[in-house]
């Protein structure tokens, strides 16, 4: 691993924005959950921001694609969608991404190349599969990232994909977040294996495991797997051991973990580890990142707003959006 | 009598029929440590043990199968899908395997075996959350389905159909598990393929199954006060299906709604629809109505899934068409 | 006009679209170095080359959803299906994602796809391989659903299909690759959602799409044959579905019988039924009958397989039924 | 591996007796499949007989289970099934083991524990792990073995199937029967592996590689996995590696391979293998061989002619089994 003082200041400081964004937007989403202006599944990715941010930071969202599962809201703010339509999506208004059709778990952004949001535990897999797939056609120079949870990689659809992507050679990086748990499940009492990283080799590509909660660890990992699928035309399957803070959704206690565990990950928190490692290098000091964090939270704030003066959909929009002309 | 939830009831069975046949297993996501998505198996683990309520990976082709091989090599599995949704990714096991084995074998094989779950649309979960895929189930051969409405059906069906020698898909409602009623002390089953009347009348025949049977209580209440007689029918199973309570009903009646949460073509209200005008055809005094949901995927926003689904409102429209007090506009149609 | 088999002009409809999109791929099991279970596709492998024209492992599920993720990012793949059969394992992928993409996206992306393949029995196959499952599909809004019945209609249509921006589920027959008929040599289309009425008249509408319209005309023969002078209609589209010249049809005609492969309970045919029996509602002289598989999984024995599907016979006693020529006696019913 | 010497005789012709009787049985079924007999997909054995006779010689049938694919004519005859019954079922007479229901994918006898016969590439994977749950389950000491093919494996079935045979320490032996093609494939244009065992390790399962054209190879490789299935409940992958004299069913020139690569298979014909070591050890010779092919051969055509005069199913029956009451 490179060291922190090899890489530009501006490029890990966009890294512990674009983190303290996810943060600070799903503590908002929380809040305005409690407050009933945001309704059903919401599953929120406290903890796990290196992930995502480390990934998008790794790729060109110009001509690589991502897609995941329902709990997206981090991996859309970090493909560079606006905070204003997710937000307005969570509300359910006809200004969110989805015109308040998809709700939490369905994040779009065609331009961004945000894929989705996929509700459907493992769905998303295929379709990544498929999106490389469409790249390697048009040699268009692109890689699609795929990502699902320790629960989703036991599900067919991961072992269909990743032969499909090997035979093929596609241009797609798998990245199961490992957060542990799978809802109320410990990853360990539903898998025969506990690094996830060795089922590569039944589809003879590299499998890797990265430190999910440091964001340059993931950033490199994605570097190095992503270049592998463009010029090799390889797919790679990364696991990132994360964690998630909050409950599997908002309304799950998480009583089948201990107090102990949560904040045995908390000091690993990833934007804590972060900045300390950049202020170790004098690279930020508090003011600095207390700005950062005013900003993350005024765009939040921002879209909040923004959610809450848009208007309902109109109901006549039920028939629109499903079949095109 | 007790005052029980839906989920209670459910439970109760599942404990019943867990205490009283030691094949009965049950098998699913989340159903042990964390007492089930919707807690209808809570406390169940503790009480039986790892060895008969079982937590599965997130694989339903293959808990599924599973649940298949097992009712086929003597055990009786009760097999939750978290919602019957997900039931899409094993529906092969299902339609081609427990419903065929039987057959396929020249009648050596059984699949004595439930497959459970919520059903149809909760709220704000957009479109792949909340599908009602009672009509993929009633479609088939082989299968039967279940789908009750109160607590009292609830628990007595299910214990039925965990005893019963065939695969049965028995469909609940994620809003329906806090629903509220009477459930005796003593124990009682209730035989499949036997409807309800929940009301009698002269007028129309409101016809539905499962959850919206509570909204289409309040329409026959809401006709009544206009002075019409609603009998109200709830089917309790669709597979088999207890076709002579609907004719006897309609031919009293001489007019039929049917009240259904799935999509509205290829679908099994429809196909009840059709079995009325076909073996009452000349007892009809107006066209049979269904309300299903609008043929359209479930939106998140929530005014628009509410008028994506049933209401009150539409089907007492839609009783007030058949006894032609209203006018039959259908709009949109091109006739 | 050359004289062409359906497998012919399906492989030219084919053809012709890979030639002039090269946004087009196929890709299925045994499509291209085998040239096809069916050779619908044989030869275009060798034409278009591995890049376009490509053979799958045995993954429904995968290769469907990679279909999926493809079309939504700008490719138009044409998915085999070896039969439809083998489609259930792939179902959640065309239900979850290809159907409901467009909506959960607010209208962003599109999939822009076929699924094509055999549906419906064909000869000594048992019945995990002989299953009619247009139900499943034409269940599904942001689906659109075609059945061909001739080599002109299935030239034309799926041409249309492929440049369709929507998941289309494309239906063909095993038994009806080797169907003749009349296609012409220069290029046309022909538009979803348009039935064509094979034969006028004016005393029963006989409806129907896909392999049974074989039979359908024969029957409509030997209706005429006894005076009778039926009408044929074949829907070629079930989803969006003609139902006006449907009802235009049974308004003249006042008689209906809709004859189809799959089973009857929550069935598309039933559906139809249900629409004929509302909309038509004043106009009609006699139940809708409808033709349908037996309500049982399809068994080995030749002779069972062919009692249990559609035949000539059925269709015309059911078309002597509701033309009252023969007295409608309804085995097993208990009403 | 033991020596031949170290077999006892009748075990040995045992075996033999077995692979002959399919041989004999799928030559018939062909010859009666031209005479339009039968009907249908006919998927048949031949070159593959080595694979269900060993394994079905190193269980007890009695309390173990067996499930394949629909090639299934020579597990049936393998499992003790009556060669009557089986081609009573192919002609789809009601004397058939499935009443003339299922034919010649849908093999069945309960009392053999021969569980099918499964049409759908990969359906029966899930099945099998569900009996071996319910041996578990009653810790009745057996064990399953479920087969399917190089096309099977692929599949997500089998993904899902293993892990929850491990994670549950289910008594299964998944057996490949790798013939190098699914239909007119060859596995290594849709495979990202050539060694199928490897995957076991994604599952935390051992994997091996085993002859399947060599008959004790076979039988002692399952008798080891079916000895760790009941004594530890650990769940193996073997893969056979084998091949398929005839093309996929009845239908297939089989043009995708050439002339030289089936001979040379020929060259390894697991019953010729195995005579020949047999009379190498002076175990028997070929006259006494020649009994035991007329014997197969009486057995066979006795089977054809219950068949032939068996009568066909009443089409009242078409109502039955279907549900139990
Ligand atoms: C096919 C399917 N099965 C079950 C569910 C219900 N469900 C939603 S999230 C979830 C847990 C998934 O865990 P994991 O893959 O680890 O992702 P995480 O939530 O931890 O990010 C389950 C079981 C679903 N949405 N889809
Ligand atoms: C789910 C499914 N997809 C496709 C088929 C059609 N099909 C039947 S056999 C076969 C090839 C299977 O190959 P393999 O698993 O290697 O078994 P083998 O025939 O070689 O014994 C295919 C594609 C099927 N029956 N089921
Ligand atoms: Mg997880
Ligand atoms: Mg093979």
């Amino acid at each position: 691993m490179k060291k922190i003082t090899d890489y530009k200041k501006d490029f890990l400081l966009g890294l512990l924005e674009e983190m303290t964004l996810i943060r600070r937007f799903e503590e908002k989403a929380a809040q305005m959950y409690g407050l009933r202006k945001i309704g059903g599944f919401c599953h929120l990715y406290n903890g796990e921001e290196a992930v995502a941010v480390g990934t998008a930071a790794a790729l060109d969202m110009k001509k690589d694609y991502l897609l995941t599962g329902y709990r997206d809201h981090g991996h859309a703010l970090a493909t560079g969608m606006d905070p204003r339509g997710i937000m307005a999506e969570l509300y359910g208004k006809v200004t969110g991404v989805s015109r308040g059709k998809g709700g939490s778990m369905h994040m779009f952004d065609v331009d961004k190349h945000m894929y989705g949001g996929n509700g459907i535990v493992g769905g998303q897999i295929p379709m990544a599969t498929g999106v490389a797939f469409a790249q390697r056609y048009r040699e268009d120079g692109g890689v699609t990232v795929g990502f699902f949870g320790d629960g989703a990689i036991h599900q067919g659809a991961f072992h269909e994909s990743l032969n499909l992507a090997s035979i093929w050679n596609l241009p797609v990086v798998y990245v199961c977040e490992n957060n542990q748990f799978g809802m109320g499940t410990n990853f360990r009492r539903v898998s025969s294996v506990d690094d996830f990283s060795v089922m590569g080799a039944s589809y003879g590509i590299p499998g890797e495991q990265v430190d999910g909660m440091d964001v340059l660890a993931v950033y490199e990992a994605i570097t190095k797997a992503a270049e592998r699928a463009r010029t090799e035309g390889t797919a790679t399957l990364l696991e990132a051991k994360t964690y998630r803070y909050k409950g599997h959704s908002m309304s799950d206690p998480a009583k089948y973990r201990t107090r102990e565990e949560l904040e045995s990950y908390k000091q690993q928190d990833p934007i804590v580890m972060l900045l300390e490692k950049m202020k170790d290098a004098g690279l930020i000091d508090d003011e600095a990142y207390g700005k950062i964090d005013d900003k993350a939270k005024e765009r939040v704030e921002d879209a909040a707003k923004f959610a809450e003066e848009s208007e309902e959909p109109a109901l006549s929009t039920i028939y629109e959006d499903i079949l095109a002309e | 009598m007790a005052e029980l939830s839906m989920r209670e009831a459910l439970n109760q069975a599942l404990d019943e029929e867990l205490a009283r046949d030691d094949r009965v297993v049950l098998m699913g996501e989340e159903i042990g440590e964390y007492n089930g998505a919707y807690k209808v198996t809570k406390g169940l683990m503790d009480k039986y043990g790892e060895k008969r309520v079982l937590d599965t990976p997130i694989t339903e082709l293959g808990f599924s199968g599973l649940g298949v091989g097992a009712a086929a090599a003597g055990l009786r599995p009760v097999v939750e899908w978290m919602t019957l949704n997900f039931s899409l990714l094993a529906l092969d096991q299902v339609v081609n395997n427990a419903a065929k084995m039987r057959h396929m074998s020249g009648g050596q094989l059984s699949v004595p075996m439930v497959f459970r779950g919520p059903n149809g649309p909760a709220e704000y979960l957009s479109s792949q959350h909340s599908q009602a895929l009672q009509s993929y189930y009633a479609h088939v051969p082989g299968l039967k389905v279940v789908a009750p409405s109160t607590p009292y059906d609830a628990k007595g069906l299910l214990k039925t159909s965990i005893r019963d020698d065939n695969p049965v898909i028995f469909l609940e409602g994620e809003m329906m598990y806090s629903w509220k009623g009477e459930v005796p002390e003593e124990e009682y089953l209730i035989p499949l393929g036997q409807a309800s009347i929940r009301r009698e009348g002269k007028d129309v025949s409101l016809i539905s199954y499962g959850k919206p049977t509570r909204m289409v209580d309040k329409a026959a209440q809401l006709l009544a006060g206009e002075g019409y007689q609603p009998e109200v029918i709830d089917l309790r199973s669709l597979r088999p299906l207890d076709e002579k309570t609907i004719y006897t009903s309609v031919r009293k009646t001489h007019r039929a709604v049917i009240v259904e949460e799935s999509w509205p073509v290829a679908s099994f209200g429809a196909y009840v629809g059709y079995l009325i005008g076909k073996y009452c055809f000349d007892d009809l005094d107006a066209q049979v109505e269904m309300v299903a949901s609008e043929d359209v995927p479930m939106p998140y926003n929530h005014r628009m899934e509410l008028a994506v689904q049933p209401s009150v409102e539409k089907i007492v429209a839609a009783a007030k068409r058949v006894l032609y007090a209203e006018d039959a506009v259908y709009e949109g149609r091109e006739d």
